[in-house]
């Protein structure tokens, strides 16, 4: 039964900075509809979520992980947006023994050398992001790339997953140019690109800077011009932002969209009426996190952390974020990426009408294999 | 072909002209600034949120009034000059007795305040802002495509620039600001309004920031952070061009503009940096900055 | 009216010297080939018009400009690079035409700054204040030799323009010069700090060399051994007080027709 | 020049600053220290402390010297980087590690002074902005950083080799140690000779010049002095959370900082710990709450310079019954 | 004479110190009146009060019959009334010539650019150099000039033969007398007592903030022990 008399679960992310559309607030509104399916209770005693707003600052994260965890009972964080905020999470919830699933962070890391028997990581990252958009592309035609990448490590890891990809899948990379995170102007970078004569430009890079690239990429006229622009992490919230008519004809990967089916567009309804929007795969990807923790506490029958770890690794994730997913013994959660593509503003035939869906990649090619994560807890 | 720097001639003028659209901005900025400072010995940190709400206000003009890009190149600047009055006379003012350092601290809250209210508002992922459609579409100029949007930018702000040069340097009134500059109280007792002189400034350095955030909004996502990543770079442009002259403030945009988008062709990675790395070199040959007139 | 020389074993001792010194600013020259010599011992005035190049000339001999040509010595040593601090620390002090004080600092606190370096108390981040202290007994005399002992304790920046020029002589002494140019030190003063500071000078002056700017002719008169007078940059005469104050040009050029002194 | 002084004058005028009342806000203000463990949450009183640190170090520079350096967080997140990356992958003891620091971030500050002290006022404020960002753009691309992970799981280890820090209340006392030394070596640099002549500099550059003092060398070693300590907090912090990331590096933390130190009092000795125990606070306390931080922070930032420049601890100095109790806080404009 | 500028019960602060008590005077039209005083009695807080420079000031100032209590500063001068401070003033960022221009012309009858230039040759040949690179006594030539042009009926004028060499302070002088004839009121500060009393037509003698003696030159010369007690000459 439960330790305390509740569950609690937080949800810790930003909500003022610059990942506050990615998740934000609505992360919160996710996990509250989640423990609503759920019926409100598990093992008899009332669900509980709080959630605070980090600030992206790994120190204001780690103060309030702790402080939930030893003065609040809370039993599990969740979202955790940014990678030095979810690792420096995560190390906590290890030490503290408390489970923790990341849905807003990209690194692998999470789930590779810095990996905890507690800690699981859901929605996507970095290399199924460099595998959906990459490999799948190639099939499509896409086979000589030029990369726009962000440089830092983040930009970097991107590149270089999605670079291998296409070459595995028989594709070239032509060439690649570095820019400085936060730039503006991305017109001298576009026009190296345009001028490489590659079918596909490769964004290596997040938020704003996507957005400029691919609104400046309109301007110079890159699409007309027969390129076709591919986001490595880009999300529905983005195109929102930046407009059909800039971001159309782009491609990226994400690990749910609305309109995939029925299903999932009753969710995303229901999401709107709450949140104003639709949800990405951080918010899909909260909602079934929290969904899958308290399936695990009912099946475990207990919310002590080593009995639901060891449920949640067992479990099979069926829901509608996830249709057929696994959880490796990193804490890698397993499931199919959708590669998509940004409908022409004609296409559209309701708002938040932005996707189509040009392939599915299942789970197992998406995501690193366990045993190379470089994971401790994998036996080989 | 002909080859500048292992590059060819053509490509070459290209990342020129594009390094002058950049420099557009930059000049337009360091020009608000360097007016603002040399009358209210403020640094104006809330410069970059005032641009930043230049094009938040031509995106809210268009999606809640309906009112396109044309009339929003000046609706936009005026509301903005006019908040920025409205600062100055309510708050900024008690500040000029004091050291100049509140005045940097004051703007510096007054930004993270403006951009915080937006970010809250609006979300950080930005708006969409379409070209107006007069100035849709590209000229093949032989060795780039040049949006026509971009023309229009280093033009207009051409104008803006010279027109403000013109009328501070050449006229009564710039006289006016640059001995209240130095003895307000003494300007004052010859029968000039200093108090007003001091907030039309503000307001002037104000709208042009906004000016430059128009000119921006169908370039650049219209984002709340668009302000703070462009305000300390020109910063670095203040300081190289040296606060001694308006003119300085406005070559040295456009130089450095320049400058940067040469360095994203021949090394990209340090073009972030390279305006800092101008600017430490000009500090060490001339600690006045290129224009500034105390050696 | 002439001062009388002190008597010197030997001649006098040439402890300052420029030879040649000339200051160009864009296209106007401010100062042009000045040769001057100051002696120990001796009070030495630099008269002439306003915008005759006085402070100019002073700005060069302390370095903080640069001259266009010529050559300064200090004590036997070329300073012509020298930056003005080390000049200051060879024992080259200067007043300021436009009072120079710290102006939140006491009275007392701004005669102990300037008494900080020669008793080697100006680096010790790790001494206390109070080892400051040791000085106030000399900091005291000089302020109460400059009359200021009732505002010891005031905040300069509190004190009128006047008192500030006395306090501004009181730090330059405290340092103990060897050369002292005093820019104009009586301006702006009342008839009483006038006759003071002059007497404090005339004191000094046994010890050391004083060159001044100043121009209260009556002063000039009575305090001062040799009197150089500038005129649009260049030397137009030079003698004792009598001598140079008969000379025509340098009446038309700068006393008037009539005695217009305090 | 600044004309902005704030004299925090405890030393003298004995005859009106009955030491002992001092003496005992001192004594209770530390054993309020040495007990706030058993009332508040230990790692949150280290940040308190780290941060307090921090501020007052930068206080050394803005308070005393007249410097505004808007760059301060180079040094306090370039020394958490060196700290954490020499404990982490070389082994060293923490110790040994926070003076590595402390060195680090001590070279940093030299290489900035030298080309910050060339500027005065303003300019100086964003050259040293100008010059910290080019420090987080290395940061942010450096390896040994690890971009926007950061290092993380940094041991605390061993202190002397014998005392565990793991341990909460062993690591609080080291934290609170460190902090006392640091504010003991700022309250002498500020109470001494070399003290007197960086407040005179920023009273009067040109005179002290003229009184024969090497104005870019007094300045360039209050700037090395506060990059150090400033350092010294930064090494500290990394080891109370075992991590360092570009947060610390970044120009809004130069900005916080300088709110820490607007709050509590700029000039006197001990505002910064409440400035930073009260940003601190505020920011863990919005973190929960329905108010956008950055609003809340700017707005506090804006009111502060408008209605309380002197800050916590300046106004109350100010007040009465500060006089009484023989604080003196000059403010002049 | 019909008294141009009046003044009772003027009392100014500076913060928290008090440092005029009470000042009492009249000037009349076309008067030149000298107040003189130690260093630091209050002579220039006397013109700043006057002009609204220093604001915390309690008392009655009238201005041609006004009251100018209430009258922010930058309208004052438009009442005719100029002020040219003690330590001057030029702007550094402006020209001689862009110096003399700047002050708006608040009334007819103020000088020409030429008939300045001839009362002032030196200013004429450095018009185009930077304020402040003129000498300390050039710069206070520059800054009464620069009052003239105005057309102001009166003008405060403070010290203004501080640190001048003995020909300008007589050429001031003349100024002062040519001025007087023309009609101009002058409220002076002077220490350079000799020089005041050959322009003056009365004086005011201050001490500890308040006015404590008045006479006509005439009576100048009974009146130096007086003038000894107050301010040893
Ligand atoms: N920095 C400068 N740039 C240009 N001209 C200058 C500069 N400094 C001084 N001058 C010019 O040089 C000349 C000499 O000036 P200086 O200040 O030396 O005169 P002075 O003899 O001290 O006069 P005063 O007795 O009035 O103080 C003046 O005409 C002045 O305008
Ligand atoms: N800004 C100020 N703040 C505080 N006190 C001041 C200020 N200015 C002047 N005082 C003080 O007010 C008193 C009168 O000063 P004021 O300048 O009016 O004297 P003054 O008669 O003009 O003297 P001087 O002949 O030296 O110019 C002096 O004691 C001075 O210290
Ligand atoms: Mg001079
Ligand atoms: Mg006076």
């Amino acid at each position: 039964d439960a330790s305390d008399g509740k569950v609690k679960i937080g949800i810790l992310n930003d909500q003022s900075g610059v990942y506050a559309d990615f998740g934000g607030k609505s992360s919160y509104e996710a996990a509250l509809m989640a423990v609503e399916d759920f019926g409100g209770k598990v093992l008899g005693v009332p669900v509980e979520v709080v959630t605070a707003d980090h600030q992206n600052k790994p120190d204001i994260a780690s103060n309030i992980a702790r402080q939930w965890y030893d003065t609040e009972q809370v039993d599990s964080i969740m979202e955790l947006t940014t990678s030095s905020v979810a690792l420096a999470v995560q190390a906590i919830s290890k030490e503290k023994k408390k489970i923790d699933i990341v849905t807003g962070a990209a690194t692998t890391e999470l789930t590779g050398k810095q990996c905890s028997p507690y800690g699981f990581h859901w929605a996507y990252d970095t290399h199924s992001l460099a595998v959906g958009t990459g490999g799948a592309l190639v099939k499509q035609g896409g086979d000589s790339w030029f990369f726009l990448t962000a440089d830092y490590a983040f930009g970097y890891s991107l590149e270089e997953n999605t670079g291998n990809y296409v070459k595995e899948n028989g594709g070239t990379v032509v060439g690649a140019v570095r820019h400085p995170l936060a730039t503006t102007d991305f017109s001298s970078f576009l026009l190296q690109a345009q001028s490489s004569g590659a079918k596909v430009i490769g964004l290596a890079n997040a938020g704003l800077d996507t957005s400029n690239a691919i609104k400046q990429a309109a301007e110079f006229g890159i699409v007309q011009g027969g390129q076709r622009l591919a986001a490595l992490l880009f999300t529905l919230a983005e195109v929102h932002g930046l407009g059909l008519d800039a971001a159309q004809g782009l491609t990226l990967t994400e690990g749910f969209y609305w309109n995939r089916d029925e299903e999932s567009a009753k969710f995303g309804k229901r999401f709107m009426e709450r949140t104003g929007k639709m949800p990405n795969m951080v918010h899909a990807g909260t909602y079934s996190a929290v969904l899958q923790y308290l399936k695990a506490i009912e099946k475990a029958g207990t919310d002590e952390t080593e009995a639901v770890a060891k449920e949640l690794h067992a479990l099979p994730v069926d829901d509608v974020f996830a249709k057929n997913g696994t959880v490796a013994p990193n804490g890698r959660m397993i499931h199919d990426m959708y590669l998509l593509e940004v409908k022409k503003p004609d296409e559209s035939k309701e708002p938040w009408d932005y996707f189509k869906v040009l392939a599915t990649i299942p789970g197992k090619e998406a995501f690193i294999d366990p045993a190379q994560s470089g994971c401790e807890l994998v036996k080989s | 072909m002909t080859m500048i720097f292992g590059i060819p001639l053509q490509a070459f003028l290209g990342q020129l002209l594009i390094g002058l659209i950049n420099g557009s901005f930059y000049a337009l900025l360091s020009l608000g600034l360097a007016i603002i400072f040399g009358l209210l010995r403020v640094i104006n940190f809330a410069h970059g949120a005032q641009y930043m709400l230049g094009a938040f206000m031509a995106w809210l003009l268009l999606s809640y009034l309906g009112i396109g890009y044309w009339p929003a190149l000046i609706l936009a600047p005026l509301l903005v000059g006019l908040i920025g009055a409205v600062i100055e006379r309510t708050m900024l003012r008690r500040l000029y007795t004091l050291d100049p350092l509140y005045g940097l601290l004051f703007t510096f809250g007054l930004a993270l305040t403006i951009e915080g209210t937006f970010r809250y508002l609006y979300g950080a992922s930005g708006q969409p802002y379409a070209t107006p459609a007069l100035l849709m579409g590209g000229a093949n100029l032989g060795f780039m495509f040049l949006p026509i949007y971009r023309g229009w930018v280093i033009v207009f702000s051409l104008v803006i620039c010279l027109g403000t040069w013109l009328m501070i340097e050449k006229t009564k009134l710039g006289s006016y600001l640059r001995a209240a500059t130095e003895n307000p109280v003494l300007v004052q007792s010859f029968g000039i309004n200093v108090p007003f002189l001091l907030t039309l400034t503000y307001g002037l350095g104000a709208a042009l920031a906004a000016i430059a955030g128009v000119l921006a909004a169908p370039i650049y996502q219209v984002s709340p952070l668009m302000g703070s990543n462009i305000i300390i770079v020109v910063f670095a442009v203040v300081v190289v061009g040296g606060m001694g002259s308006i003119m300085g403030a406005i070559v040295t945009g456009y130089l450095l503009g320049i400058a940067e988008g040469l360095t994203k062709v021949f090394y990209p990675e340090a073009s972030n940096i390279v305006i800092f790395v101008i600017m430490a070199i000009v500090l060490l040959l001339r600690p006045a900055g290129l224009f500034g007139r105390d050696a | 009216m002439t001062v009388a020389m002190p008597l010197e074993n030997g001649a006098p001792r040439v402890v300052l010297s420029a030879r040649g010194l000339r200051r160009d600013f864009g296209g106007f020259t401010a100062v042009k080939d000045v040769d001057l010599d100051v002696h120990h011992a001796r009070v030495h005035a630099l008269i002439g018009p306003n915008g005759a190049g006085k402070t100019t000339v002073f700005n060069l001999l302390t370095k903080f400009l640069q001259p266009t040509h010529g050559t300064i010595t200090l004590l036997g040593e070329d300073i012509t690079r020298t930056a003005p601090d080390k000049v200051a620390r060879m024992g080259l002090v200067r007043s300021f035409q436009i009072s120079a004080v710290f102006p939140h600092l006491t009275v007392l606190d701004n005669v102990r700054v300037a008494l900080q370096r020669p008793n080697r108390l100006a680096t010790q981040f790790w001494k206390s204040l109070s080892s400051l202290d040791t000085l106030n007994g000399k900091a005291e005399q000089l302020i109460r030799s400059v009359g200021l002992d009732k505002e010891a304790n005031a905040v300069a920046a509190d004190l009128s323009y006047g008192r500030k020029r006395v306090l501004e002589i009181a730090t330059t002494l405290a340092l103990e010069p060897k050369v002292l140019l005093l820019d104009e030190p009586m301006a702006g003063m009342g008839h009483e700090d006038v006759g003071m500071v002059a007497e404090i000078i005339r004191e000094v002056a046994r010890e050391r060399a004083v060159l001044m700017v100043e121009h209260n002719l009556s002063v000039v008169a009575t305090l001062c051994h040799h009197v150089t007078v500038l005129q649009r940059g260049e030397i137009l005469a030079e003698g004792d007080y009598a001598t140079v104050s008969e000379d025509p040009r340098v009446r038309t050029a700068y006393m008037g027709t009539e005695e217009a002194s305090r | 020049m600044l004309d902005m002084t704030l004299t925090l004058e405890l030393a003298k005028r004995k005859e009106r600053s009955p030491a002992i009342v001092q003496t005992v806000f001192l004594g209770v203000g530390l054993a309020c220290l040495l007990l706030a463990p058993l009332f508040f949450y230990p790692v949150f009183l280290m940040k308190i402390l780290c941060f307090a640190l921090f501020a007052c170090a930068f206080n050394l520079l803005l308070g005393y010297t007249g410097l505004l350096s808007f760059g301060h967080a180079a040094f306090f997140g370039g020394a958490a980087y060196f700290t954490a990356h020499a404990v982490k992958e070389w082994g060293v003891p923490p110790e040994l590690g926070i003076l590595l620091g402390v060195v680090g971030a001590a070279l940093l500050g030299a290489v900035v002074g030298f080309f910050a002290i060339r500027r005065q006022g303003i300019y100086f404020a964003m050259i040293t902005l100008a010059l910290a960002q080019m420090f987080y753009f290395f940061c942010l691309q450096a390896g040994f950083t690890r971009g926007e992970d950061g290092i993380q799981s940094v041991p605390r280890g061993h202190l002397l080799g014998f005392i565990d820090l793991s341990q909460p209340t062993n690591m609080y006392y080291f934290v609170l140690a460190v902090f006392v030394i640091g504010i003991a070596m700022i309250w002498r640099i500020i109470n001494s000779p070399f003290g007197m002549i960086l407040k005179s500099i920023r009273e009067n550059e040109t005179r002290a010049i003229s009184l024969g003092y090497s104005v870019r060398n007094y300045k360039l070693a209050a700037f090395v002095m506060s990059a150090a300590l400033t350092g010294l907090a930064g090494g500290l912090k990394a080891l109370v959370f075992q991590f360092a990331t570009l947060t610390d590096v970044s120009w809004q933390m130069s900005g916080e900082v300088i709110l820490m130190t607007l709050l509590g009092g700029i000039g006197t000795l001990i505002g910064p710990l409440f400035g930073a125990g009260l940003v601190v606070t505020l920011q863990n306390y919005l973190a929960t709450s329905e108010f956008p931080v950055t609003i809340i922070t700017g707005i506090v930032f804006m009111v502060c310079v408008l209605l309380f420049r002197r800050g916590i601890v300046g106004e109350f100095y100010n007040s009465r019954l500060g006089r009484r109790l023989g604080f003196e806080h000059r403010h002049k404009h | 004479m019909k008294p141009l500028l009046k003044v009772a019960g003027l009392n100014a602060w500076y913060g928290e110190s008090h440092v005029l008590h009470g000042v009492d005077m009249t000037v009349g039209e076309g008067e030149m009146v000298t107040l003189l005083g130690r260093n630091g009695v209050g002579k220039t807080t006397t013109l700043r009060a006057i002009m609204g420079i220093v604001r915390e000031r309690r008392g009655e100032i009238s201005f041609a019959g006004e009251d100018l209590m209430r009258v922010p500063l930058h309208r004052v001068a438009h009442r005719g009334l100029g002020f040219v401070p003690e330590e001057r003033g030029i702007f550094s960022t402006l020209t001689v010539y862009e110096n003399l221009l700047l002050p708006p012309a608040v009334a007819k009858g103020g000088m020409t650019i030429d008939e300045i230039f001839e009362l002032f040759p030196n200013l004429h040949e450095r018009r185009n150099s930077a304020g402040t690179k003129l000498s300390g006594g050039e710069q206070q030539m520059l800054a009464i000039a620069r009052i003239l042009r105005t057309g102001v009926r009166m003008i405060l004028l403070d010290e203004p033969t501080e640190g001048l060499a003995p020909v300008i302070v007589q050429r001031i002088g003349e100024v002062l007398k040519k001025l007087k004839e023309r009609g101009m009121t002058v409220l002076l500060v002077e220490q350079n007592f000799r020089f005041a009393s050959k322009v003056a037509d009365r004086f005011y003698l201050m001490d500890h903030g308040r006015v404590a003696g008045e006479f006509p030159v005439s009576e100048l010369s009974g009146r130096m022990d007086m003038l000894h007690d107050v301010l040893g000459v």
